[in-house]
This record gives structure tokens, sequence and C-alpha cells, in this order.
């Protein structure tokens, strides 16, 4: 059954990369949009379900990256080349400071202090002129590499799809490799993980590193979709948000952060749409609480979780 | 014969509690070094200063005659020091088997090489099977390890230090929750392993301690009251008083 | 600044530290000592401001009375919620309580536009505490800010007791860690925490009453508090209710000076402050190596 | 007979601006209404999108507006933020925006467009007016205090810019983090300080606290406490006793006592049993903004230059008064200095007529 | 005062008890023997109401407990010294006594704070220690005083000398020998077979989830070949 695992995503990227030039504008900014968080949750399901280390301030990464790819492209805008990794390189800069200080604690404590660093994070460029202030920076030419512009839609799919099977892929490479197994262990049981040998702290800070650079990832996609960027990315909503999405797909299965991803959006909007629910739109914020605490009494496991109960052996 | 650890005046205090004072101890390969003591006598803050997980407050230790005093714990585990806890530290969630390999994977780490796939390891999974064999644990090397009755998890312990590849072998009350038949079969193994390696073993159960302790240091709050072989200590009237009593 | 103006900052510090320790209250409660992950304080203290402006138009000036109805009401509320909500969220795992609470924040705040809308309202003080006292020549400071302190005081010094000083408290705690042990005790532990998340839900709507005259009632304003309770609770030491006051007129300070001397970057004055604590003392300042 | 005109409306419908959302849409249906349902020959469909006041959604709930829905034209919104998302997205995609609230001043600045409108005000309009009042009452010295926040340093950069042009002197910005309500220690500041003057920019629940520690702390008896209408519109019932004898400045005001007023006060409480804010008439008057280029292109609205051109020549007959609209697209109106008085903002007279915003930036 | 009948439990799919019948009178002490994984736990976990038998009987003084929940067992005067201790860590040594206090089902309170440190007077020197910061050893006694605060009728106690110094072993016996001389009724599960037939009246043997002997334990001490050879030794 290990196949299944890995035939299905690559199934529904192949589909979604047939299917893009076939989707009306919306409904490609929409997919766009799903991918992103999906590329975002998934960095973070590198931290919680991988390793076990809960951040509440994950949105940081992701808003660095993405206002680096702002504040780099200038007014004359710039290339993917120079400006994808400079994303991803800033935004694992801060999670290298963020992690080597932060990793000192654990639990609780550890969730309240990368969530501190966050919120510095969004304060520097809440309350300073720095990033625009509060009110946000626009990116007035998207990135371009060679033939590739982001200005159009059907570019920044396949960019922005393409990101997502690379996360994607490396993250299931490195959950069945020697350094994906020494993560698991940290989570279940530091401890020995320690007496065994393992410079543990050293394989938290790579993962985290890591997280932190996938999310600017994530970040320089959704400057680069928008055109325009806002303090409010790296709030604790937004990290808050990503963490809802994981543990809503059920954490330890990469699907997990996807399907939650996709779920939560999907949700969101359809529950928020008058086409769908009629005048029950107005009251997005009682259906969504309501479905959510429904998923959480009937599926302790989270989404996957249901996937399981109907075929249990579908999974390996 | 060169100690293979040596350990010299090794303190560790708790606020006001000395847990641990000025213990000095050698461990050879070839024997058998068995630490008893009344219960609370340090022996565990000894193992856990030892493989570094606690710091010491004073005192040196020396692996080889290198000063590992300092070193990190997994930097001590990775040059040969292993050990077990005394209360059952495992990963519940994975199988007995990967519980050992990863345990031994902790010798070929290579992280960055994540086109490899773990389970495929043919070093670590040779280790662990090993490990699980000696231990007696073959058969159940595919439970999850968390399902495991309280004395098979005792035994999966002591496999996982095992499967580290370890010179030195600090194992906390290794016998403690196992039955008369699996503790016949440790100390056979440990007989066996003695002679490649030093072997510091903690344990309330005299008759073991007895038959097959070369050597034995008893502590009581903190410090050694006596050390010495095994026939010496028993006839010890100190020893007799504090920890043996009239059974042994 | 001058003598007077400082020490009449370090008494708005002390205050408005004591006012964070009433909101943070419920918070050790639940989440310090129960270890039950609960987003929805804010949304508690909300129902607690939405409670004052509802009944204080009934009890007039028996503002005290109020209170206690006010309390009663909101611990029923809690003991049916744990009853329906937490009760089997224990064994799971705690990310699980964040979704569940998460989604209880959105219910609520729904509830709230539908049930009472969305205008600012305010409550207005009890005539005998609504006077003055002179501070300086020009300022002079309200009575009611006292008697919010001392409220504080009061539940400070209760709770302590309670959880450190009774046996309740000692099962409470004793819960958080080993569930089943306790009730191989004989130990009724489900009955138990409905008891004390109902008192948690109880202090955090207490809080937000007597927070609802000085401020006013409005859509949102549990969101507001939620992050600053975590940050009392965790830098004060996860279980710890001296901790948790000690955080508490840490961060007073901390947020009132921060004002007064950074105003550019005073935002960010209480995450600095959570950082350093915590990566100088990983446990927090009064918490226990685990 | 043309297809239903699209008009997407995209405003706060839960978080803490969700009642100035829904008198905005009140305001606007009753235009619509009062012209039989019609604009420019075109029945009206409407689209509503809740945009939460979060601008890190904004770009994603205005093109389900645009994309999604198709919508002809938007109408939103109240936070500053979202809408600098909107102007972009509307910039880019050419779709009819009219801002019924938000006053960033950067959306008729430099993003200013021929397809972007806006029927309230800029953050420096009422902020300049209340400065040139100050400067008029004699007042030499003033402090600011706001959260730190770009509506908030909009609007106190705008009231030194008035009020030092009268001659005073503004001595100190105080701000708090945005959205802490906690403003002792700000308020002990000023009290040491003891300027001529206090200008305050907040809003919704951190203006009723404001102004209720401002007069708690007795600080109201020595010196007046000035701000843009926002701090006094809609919570005047929370803030009780502490706001009156107010001074602020806005483009509306309660017992304006115009046949035009009246008449649209009494339609809007006959309809929604509800009394009408400056939010319902800045919704009112998008619907008229967006009525009048209608009619000049008879609903055919991509003719984007003869519609803009058509507001751009038009005189609004608001209930706030009659107002034209700038080249930038903002509205050039009067605004009105009001006095609290019970449970009303009541006009004492006209701080600045006609004030057109500098447009700072725009080129067009 | 406690007799299961027919029990059969599950954990997920394994079938762990196969029809266990026990009989645990009044005033009597019953030895449970077993080789590792064999079922003891799991059988005092069934019958404490932890797992819930998939099918059989508990019966207490007669009345039927099955499908009791753990506390009110516990209230019906059972003591449970559980394999591996089950201390609070965020508790002191007093407090993890403290909580635990209460007269026993009959109201009499034998077993007072005062008693119980003067049984373990080791555990009086740590009163205020974190129950995470004691030894192993201490850990043990504190989890078998805090089980007699509760003044119960049968005290359970699952390997409860495991990790224990030979003297504080031999006190341990003693002071099971002192409780049963009480008239409480003790269900032992200890590896020192010898011991545990020497301190009972009555013995079980399990294997593989079945009960393959019982017997009077004097008697199995006097004839210990099937004992023996059932537990590998
Ligand atoms: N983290 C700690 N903080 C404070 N005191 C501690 C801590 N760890 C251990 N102690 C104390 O140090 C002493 C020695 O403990 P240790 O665990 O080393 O004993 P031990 O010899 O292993 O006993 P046992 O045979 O019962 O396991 C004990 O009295 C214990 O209470
Ligand atoms: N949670 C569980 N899930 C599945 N199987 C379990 C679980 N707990 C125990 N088992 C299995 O049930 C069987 C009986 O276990 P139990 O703990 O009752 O044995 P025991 O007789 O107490 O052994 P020991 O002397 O080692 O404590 C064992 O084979 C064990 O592996
Ligand atoms: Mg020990
Ligand atoms: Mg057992």
């Amino acid at each position: 059954m290990k196949r299944l695992s890995t035939f299905l995503p690559l199934a529904c990227a192949i589909l979604l990369a047939v299917a893009g030039p076939e989707l009306s504008p919306y409904a490609s900014d929409f997919v766009v949009k799903v991918m992103i968080l999906s590329i975002f949750a998934l960095s973070l399901e590198l931290l919680v379900g991988m390793t076990g280390l809960v951040s509440l301030g994950h949105a940081a990464f992701y808003g660095i990256g993405a206002y680096t790819t702002v504040l780099a492209s200038g007014n004359e805008g710039g290339s993917i080349a120079t400006l994808l990794p400079l994303a991803m390189l800033c935004a694992g800069g801060y999670a290298l400071v963020v992690g080597a200080l932060s990793l000192r604690t654990r639990g609780v404590y550890f969730i309240m202090v990368t969530l501190a660093f966050a919120q510095m994070a969004f304060f520097v460029f809440h309350d300073t002129d720095f990033g625009g202030g509060s009110d946000g920076i626009y990116l007035y030419i998207r990135p371009v590499l060679g033939a590739l512009d982001m200005e159009n839609r059907l570019t920044t799919f396949y960019v922005v799809l393409a990101s997502l099977v690379f996360t994607y892929a490396l993250l299931a490479l490195i959950g069945r490799s020697r350094f994906g197994a020494a993560l698991a262990g940290i989570r279940v049981n530091e401890q020995r993980m320690k007496a065994a040998g393992f410079p543990v702290y050293g394989y938290k800070l790579a993962a985290f590193v890591i997280a932190g650079a996938l999310a600017g990832l994530a970040g320089f996609l959704l400057a680069s979709r928008d055109g325009v960027v806002n303090p409010e990315l790296l709030s604790w909503h937004n990290s808050g948000d990503v963490l809802l999405m994981i543990i809503l797909g059920g954490l330890g299965h990469l699907r997990g952060a996807v399907i939650g991803a996709v779920v939560f959006t999907v949700l969101k909007e359809v529950l928020s749409t008058q086409a769908f629910v009629g005048p029950l739109a107005d009251h997005w914020q009682l259906t969504l609480g309501i479905a959510i605490i429904a998923f959480v009494a009937l599926l302790p496991k989270g989404l996957i979780g249901l996937a399981q109960r109907i075929s249990p052996r579908a999974t390996a | 014969m060169n100690a293979l650890l040596s350990v010299s005046t090794l303190t560790r205090r708790f606020g006001g509690l000395v847990a641990v004072s000025d213990v000095t101890l050698d461990l050879h390969r070839g024997e058998v070094h068995a630490v008893i003591g009344t219960n609370g006598a340090g022996k565990s803050t000894l193992i856990n200063m030892l493989s570094g997980e606690i710091a010491a407050s004073a005192g040196q230790i020396k692996l080889d005659g290198r000063d590992i005093t300092r070193r990190s714990q997994a930097m001590r585990a990775r040059s040969g020091v292993g050990r077990s806890y005394q209360r059952t530290t495992i990963f519940p969630e994975f199988t007995v088997h990967e519980n050992c390999r990863l345990a031994a994977q902790a010798a070929t780490p290579r992280p960055w090489a994540i086109w490899q796939n773990a389970g495929a390891c043919s070093a670590s999974n040779a280790a662990a099977g090993e490990a699980l064999a000696a231990a007696g644990l073959a058969d159940v090397a595919h439970r999850v390890a968390g399902t495991l009755s309280h004395g098979a998890k005792r035994q999966l312990e002591v496999a996982m230090c095992l499967a580290t590849k370890p010179r030195v072998l600090l194992l906390d009350e290794p016998l403690a929750g196992m039955g008369a038949e699996e503790t016949d079969r440790m100390l056979a193994l440990l007989e066996k392993l003695k002679a490649e390696h030093a072997i510091l073993l903690v344990e309330h159960d005299m008759d073991a301690v007895f038959r097959i302790a070369d050597r034995i240091t008893v502590m009581v709050n903190g410090a050694v009251i006596a050390s010495g072989d095994p026939a010496s200590i028993r006839e010890n009237a100190q020893v007799r008083t504090a920890y043996l009593g009239e059974d042994h | 600044m001058d003598l007077a103006t400082f020490l009449v900052q370090c008494l708005n510090a002390v205050q408005y530290g004591l006012l964070l320790f009433l909101v943070a209250s419920g918070l050790t409660l639940i989440f310090g000592i129960m270890g039950v992950i609960n987003l929805a304080h804010g949304s508690f203290y909300m129902i607690g401001a939405y409670l004052a402006f509802s009944l204080a138009p009934l009890f007039g000036d028996r503002f005290i009375v109020m209170l206690l109805a006010g309390l009663v009401l909101t611990a029923l509320l809690g003991y049916v919620l744990e009853w329906a909500f937490f009760s089997y969220l224990y064994q799971r795992d705690h990310l699980q309580q964040v979704l569940m609470t998460y989604g209880l924040i959105l219910v609520f705040e729904e509830l709230r536009s539908i049930l009472v809308g969305n205008d600012v309202h305010g409550v207005p003080l009890p005539p005998w505490l609504s006077g003055s006292f002179a501070l300086g020549d020009l300022m002079s400071y309200p009575w009611y800010r006292i008697f919010a302190s001392v409220a504080c005081i009061v539940v400070a010094i209760g709770l302590y007791y309670v959880v450190n000083r009774t046996r309740l408290g000692m099962m409470i705690r004793a819960g958080a860690s080993n569930r089943d042990m306790v009730r191989g005790l004989g130990i009724d532990i489900r009955r138990l925490y409905r008891i004390v998340f109902a008192a948690g839900v109880a202090l955090a709507a207490l809080a937000g009453m007597i927070a609802a005259p000085m401020s006013s009632v409005y859509p949102n304003m549990g969101a507001s508090v939620l992050i600053i309770c975590f940050v009392v609770v965790v830098i004060g030491g996860i279980g710890s209710i001296t901790g948790a006051l000690l955080a508490a007129l840490l961060v007073g300070f901390v947020d009132t000076f921060g004002k007064v001397f950074f105003a550019e970057l005073s935002g960010v004055g209480i995450y600095v402050l959570m950082a350093i604590i915590l990566i100088w003392r990983p446990e927090g300042i009064m918490g226990k190596k685990a | 007979q043309q297809p239903a005109l699209k008009v997407g409306l995209m405003l706060p419908y839960s978080g803490t601006y969700s009642a100035l959302g829904v008198a905005i849409e009140n305001g606007f249906k009753l235009r619509v209404q009062e012209l039989g349902g019609k604009l420019g020959g075109r029945d009206i469909e409407y689209v509503k999108v809740d945009d939460e006041s979060d601008p890190a959604k904004a770009t994603d709930n205005v093109n389900k507006l645009i994309k999604r829905d198709n919508v002809d034209v938007i109408i939103g919104t109240v936070h500053s933020g979202v809408a600098m998302a909107m102007a972009k997205a509307a910039k880019e995609s050419g779709t009819v925006l009219i801002i019924p609230n938000a006053g960033a001043d950067a959306v008729t600045g430099p993003m200013c467009a021929q397809n972007i409108f806006r029927s309230s005000f800029s953050n420096w309009q009422p902020a300049y007016a209340m400065g040139m009042v100050a400067a008029k009452e004699g007042k030499k010295t003033a402090m600011t205090i706001t959260w730190k926040y770009a509506a908030g340093d909009e609007s106190v950069a705008g009231f030194k810019e008035g009020f030092e042009k009268g001659g005073g002197k503004v001595v100190k910005n105080l701000t708090v983090p945005f959205p802490n309500v906690e403003f002792q220690a700000l308020l002990t500041e000023i009290a040491a300080a003891k300027p001529d003057a206090v200008y305050s920019f907040f809003a919704g629940g951190g203006a009723v606290k404001f102004v209720k520690d401002y007069a708690a702390a007795g600080l109201n008896k020595n010196i007046p406490l000035y701000g843009p209408g926002f701090l006094t519109d809609g919570t005047l019932q929370a803030q009780g006793d502490s706001a009156q004898g107010m001074l602020t400045t806005l483009h509306y005001a309660d017992g304006l006592n115009t046949p035009r007023d009246n008449a649209f006060r009494t339609a809007y409480a006959t309809q929604y049993k509800l009394q009408p804010d400056v939010y319902a008439v800045q919704g009112y008057d998008a619907a008229q903004m967006l009525a009048t280029g209608m009619t000049a292109v008879k609903g055919d609205i991509g003719k984007k230059a003869e519609f803009a051109g058509a507001i751009e020549k038009a005189k609004i007959d608001s209930p706030r008064g009659a107002f034209t609209v700038s080249k930038a697209h903002n509205p050039v109106q009067d605004f009105y200095l009001r006095k609290v008085d019970g449970m009303e903002n009541k006009v004492v007279g006209v701080a600045v007529k006609g004030l057109a915003d500098p447009a700072r930036g725009c080129r067009m | 005062m406690l007799s299961v009948e027919g029990l059969n439990t599950y954990y997920g799919d394994s079938h762990i008890l196969r029809g266990v019948d026990v009989q645990l009178p009044a005033a009597t002490s019953v030895g449970l023997l077993g080789r590792n994984g064999m079922g003891k736990t799991t059988l005092i976990r069934s019958l404490m109401g932890y797992v819930r038998p998939a099918s059989g009987r508990v019966q207490a003084e007669g009345r039927d407990v099955t499908g009791w929940t753990p506390e009110k067992m516990a209230r019906l005067g059972i003591g449970y010294v559980p394999e591996g201790r089950g201390i609070f860590p965020n508790l002191s040594v007093r407090e993890n006594l403290v909580m635990s206090a209460r007269p026993g089902p009959d109201g009499q309170r034998a077993w007072t704070f005062e008693r119980v440190m003067s049984t373990f007077p080791r555990l009086a020197e740590r009163l205020s220690h974190g129950g995470q910061q004691l030894s192993g050893g201490e850990q043990q006694m504190l989890s078998i005083g805090r089980a007699l605060m509760t003044n119960p009728r049968l005290l359970i106690l699952d390997e409860a000398t495991e990790g224990l110094a030979p003297l504080v072993v031999a006190e341990i016996w003693r002071v099971i020998g002192e409780i049963r001389a009480t008239g409480i009724s003790t269900l032992i599960v200890d590896r020192d077979w010898r011991k545990v037939l020497g301190h009972t009246d009555q013995a079980v043997v399990m294997e593989k989830g079945l009960i393959v002997l019982k017997g009077q334990s004097s008697a199995l001490l006097a004839e210990p070949a099937q004992v023996s050879e059932l537990l590998g030794v």
C-alpha cells in the first residue's frame, strides 16, 4: 500500500497540471491560493508533524519571504532566479536566529517563544515605515525569468504547482531518510535520541531552518501572485490558521497538511458564499465554527483519519 | 590495565542536596562493575553524569584517558558510552525493530543524504537485528513497542543500548521487571558482552549482582561506603546494615 | 520624567499588571493548571463583558450582586461546555483542543453578533464607585480602577490558596499529569475537571464584567486579550499562580514604560520581554523543570 | 434590455467594524431603492463578501468579486489596509471601485486611477480641518495621540499641518500599539506635559475607551480633547458623560437640519428602524456617485472615461451637503465643527469650506 | 470481596485474557504469578475498570460491578499500586499523599500521614521534593504509601518491589504482612515468586491469558516444581 501514498499525490499533481489552462481565472486563482497555502502548511508540517515542534510563529517566515520579494524588486521588478532564493534565504536566515534561541525551550514555552519572535517581526513591519507600515506595500512589477512572467496567470499557476511538487517531494524524501527518521525519533522521545548519540539540537535547528525557508518560498509565491504585501501576513492569526490546517488535516502525514489546507480554505469559501448556502453565508463564522467542532468531535485523527477509517488498509 | 572509563571525585548537587559526592571509580574492559546502594543513593544520578544527561557539579570523567567531562551527551554516546534507563525510555509508537534501528542509526547519521531510505540502511538494520536477538526480542521485532508488556519493554531498553554498539555500558537496573527466564538470559548476555565491553551495572537484584559482578561499589546517600570484590562486600558489616540486610 | 510622574507611572504599571492578572486568572486555571490549551479564553472574557452590559440595567447599582449573578451563570456555561466539548478531548493530542477552542471562538463571536449586534456599548459605572481622587495638579484617578485592583488581589490570593493549599488543588494538578492514576485513587476526575473548567470560565467572565465599565463592550474584544493572557501565564511559568502574578506585573511595567520611552516600537515590548525571559529561563519565572 | 449591473459589496460583516459595514450597505441600498432599483437603466444585483478587515485576505476576497462573480462595480471598504489591496486589484482589472469609508491618503494619492473613487474622505481632511480649528481657538501647543498605524499617522500629520499653518505647535506625538487600549501611561505623560490641546485618532472600542479614560483622569477639564468625528460617531451611548462638550470635525453632523438631510434621515429611519450615521451617508453617496456615472454612460459601464468624467463634473447632492469630486476622485467638501451634546454630535459651524485633499503623488 | 468470572479482554485485535476466573475473598491475600507478558497487568486493569472486558463479570461482595469506572472501583475500597508507579511528578511528596487521603469504605482511618511516614522514613526526609525528583525506589515507596492513604480493603500491588533496595524490599514485605494481618486483602504481583507464595494465602499462575494453576500458597511453596516450571525457572 506504500504505492498508493506516492501514487495519489502524483496523480493529483498531474491532474492539476492538465487542468490548469482549462480553469477560469477565478478557479485558477483559487487553486493557486490553495497550493500556496499547502506549501505553507507543508513547511509547518515538517516542524509540527515530523519533528514535534509546535510553532505559533511560522507566519513570520512566510511574511518575510513575501516582504523580501517586494522590497528586493524595487520599482524595476526582479528576476525569479534571484528573488526566489533571496526570499528563501531571508526567511531561512531569520529561522536560523529564531530557532537557535527558541530551541532552548520546549513544549508550550517553545510555542510562545516562536510567537514572540514572529510578533517582533510583525511589529517591525507594522510600526515602522521600512516596509510601508501597517497598510503594506505594493509590488509594482511581478518577478520574471526569461519567458516566465508571473504577470501571466498560467505562468504563476505552473510556477506554484512546481513549487508545491518540489516541496512535497522534498519533504517526502526527508520523511523516509535517516534525517527524517531522526526527526521522528526526536518527536517521540528526545531523551533517548540524545542518549543514542544524536546531536538533537542540530537536527531540530536544521528542521526549523528548512521549514522557515519553505515558508519563505510560499511567501515569495504569494507576493508574486497578489502584488501587495501587508504586515497581517506575519500576524499570529495567520500562524494560527496554518497550524489549524495541519491539525485539521491530521498530523504526521504530508497528505494531511495538504488536505487540511484544501478543506479549510474550501470550507470557508463555500460557507461564506451566498451562491452555495444562501443567507446562511452571512453567518459563516457560525457554520464554520460548528463544522470545525464537529470535525474534532468525530475525527480524532484529523481528516486523514477519515480516509483511514473508510479503507483501513489504504494507508501505509 | 588501563581503565576504559575512569571517574574521579565526581559530585552532583541539587540545590542543597548532594546527590552524588566525591565518587571515584574505574571501569575496565572485561569487567562487570556493579554499583549498588540504597534507594536515592545517587546511582542513577551517577549514570546520568557519566552519560552526559546532566552536568557534574565537580569532578572529572575520562574515556580512554581523554577528558570528556564537558562533552555533550550525544558526543559521548558516539564515542562509545551507551546507557539504559531505569524508567523505560523507548519510542512507544515505533515497532521494536525500528526502536533499535533508530538507536543504531546514530553511528552512521549522514542526515544530509536525504535520498537514502532510512529503513534500508543495512548497517543500522544489522545492528538492530543483532541487538534484538541478543536481548531475546527477535520474535516480537515487528510489534509496536508501546504494546509490549512491562518486562518486554525492559528488554527493549537494554537492546536499544546495545544497538548503538557502545564500548562502555551503563545499565540502570536492567533486570527490574524481568522474569526469571529473562533475567537468566540477560545475565548470560552480560557475561558474553563483558569480554569486549566495560560494564557498569546498577541493580537491586542481589542474587544477580553476586552472580555476575567482578567488582562492587556500594553507595549510600551519595557517597561510596565500600568498594571491592563481591566476597568482601558481602562480608562488609557496614554494607550489610545499610543495604543488604540479613538475607544475602 | 520627574519623580511624581514616575511614581504615577509606577502606579499605572502595577494597576495594569493587576488587571492583566485578573484577565489571565481563568487561563491560569484552565491552561496553566488543567493543561487544556484554551483559545476560547478571550471569548469567555467577552461573554463576561456582554453579560455585564445585559445585566447592568436589571441590577442597577447593586454591582456586586450583578457580579455574583454573572459568576454563577458563566460557571454554569463552563460546566456545560466542558461536558459537551472537552470531556472527551483529554486523552487526545493536545492540539485537538486548539482546534476545538478555535471553533468555539467562531461560534461565540457569531452568536454575539446575532444576539447583541455589532455596536459598541458602554456599561455604566456603579454610582458608589464612580468617583475619583486627585493625583497631581491636573490628573485624577478613578476609584473604580482601585476597586478592580482589589478584586484582582482577592482573586489572586483565593486562587493561590485553592490551588496550592487545598486537597482540591492537589487533585487538579495531579489530574493534569496523570488522569488514570487519579481515577485509581477513587477521585472522579471528570466531575472535578468539569468544576475547574467552570471556575476558569467564570473567572474569565468576571474579568470581562469588571473591565466592561472601564472600557466598553465591542465585537472582537476577546481576541485582543487572548495573546497577552497566554504571555502572562507562560512567562510566569505554567502552573504557578505566583509566577503569573509576577509576570502580569512585569508585563504591566514593560508596557507602561515602553509606551513612554519607546513609543515607536512599544508593541514589541512584551514579546521581547517574553523571549528574553524564556531564553534565560526556559521554564518561565516560577516554572519547574520538567 | 441590458443585463443587471453586478455590484460587489466588500465590507466588514464580522469583527470590529461589522456595524460600519452594515450601515454602509444600508445607505447604499437605500439610494438605489430611491432611484427605483435601477442605475443607468440597469437592474442591480448584489454580491456580498465579508472582508473581515483582514488585509492579508484582501486580495483573495476582492478577486472573488472580480474574477469569480465578474462584478461591474465594487463598493468597499472600511479598513485602509484592505482598501489598499482592493485598489491594487481594481487598478489591474479596471473594475470600478468606490470606497465608502477607508481614508488611506494613498488611494487618492499615488494609487489614484480613473476607475477608483471615494465617497468619504481622506485621513488628511478632517484632521487638517481640526488643526485649523484648534489654532483658531487660540491653542499654542498640542500633543497628538493615536494608534501606531498608517491611518493614525496620516491623521496626525494632517492635524499638524493645519495646526502649524495656523501658528500652533505640535510638541509631541504619542502612539499606542494597535489595537492596545491601555492609555493610562500616556495620559500621565499628557498631564505632565500640560499642552494646550490634545488631538487623538481612535475608532470603535478604542475611541470609547480613550474618551472615557481621558475624562476619568480629569484631563478634559483643563485640556480640550479634539479629534476627527470618528472619535464620537456612533459611540456616544457607550461614552456616556465623558464625551460631553467635545469638539470634533467631520463632513457630516447631527442637526444639519437641511431639507436634503432631513429627507434622508427620515427615509433611512423608516426603512431600517435605525438612526443613520456618517457611514450610512457615505454608503448612500457611493450609490449617488455610481448613479451619476451610470446615467452618463447609459448603463454601459465599460466606457471608463465618460463614466469618470461625469462623476468629476457632477455635484453630488449629499445629505452632508453638496460636494464635488476632485481630479484624484476624492470628495471636495465642507468640514463641520461639531460639539457633543447629549447623544448628538451637533453642528456648531463649518470648520473649513470646500476642503480638497492635496492628493500628493497622484499623477492623473 | 472481589471475584471475576469468564473475563475476556482484548487490546485491539489481540485477545489477551481468555476467560479468567479468580476469587479474591475478604481478608485473604492472593498472589498472581506468571512470566512476562502473560496478562497479569491486564487482569488487574480489567478488574479496576481501566480496560473494558469484552465479556465476563466482575463482582464485588455479590454486586455486579462489571464496567464500573476506576474511581468507583477505588471507592469500593481498592488501593492500586500500578506497574511503573504512577507518581504525580508535579506534586510534592507530601501532596502526593495528602491528596489521596480518604477514609476507607467503612469509615475507618487506620492509615494516616504519620503512619505512612513511620513506615517509610525515607519519604519523611523528602517531603517537599517533587515527585519527579525522587529516586526510583523513593517513588515506589510513595506509590505504596499513597495507596495506603486511601485506607483500602483490598490492596493491589503490581510489581511493588521493583527497583527497591533489598532492605526496603524486606521492609515492604513486612508491611505487606502487617497489612494482611489487619484484615486487608491483597493481590500481589511480584517477580520473587517465593516471597509471593510466602506472603499470600492463595496463588494463581497465569499463562497466555489463562489461569493455569490455582492453589494454597503454602502447598505450592512446598511443591514448587509445577510453579517453577510455569515460571520458567
Ligand atoms: N532533578 C532532581 N532534583 C532534585 N533532586 C533530585 C533530582 N534527581 C534526583 N534527586 C535526588 O537525588 C538523590 C539520588 O537520586 P538517584 O535517582 O540518583 O538515586 P538512585 O541511587 O538511582 O536510587 P534508586 O535505586 O531508588 O533508583 C535522590 O534523593 C533524589 O531525590
Ligand atoms: N496497550 C496494549 N496494546 C496491545 N497489546 C498490549 C497492550 N498492553 C499490553 N499488551 C499485550 O498484552 C499482553 C499481556 O500484557 P500484560 O502487561 O498484562 O503482561 P504482564 O503479565 O503484566 O507482564 P509483565 O510481567 O511483563 O508486566 C502482552 O503480550 C502485551 O504485549
Ligand atoms: Mg535509580
Ligand atoms: Mg505487568
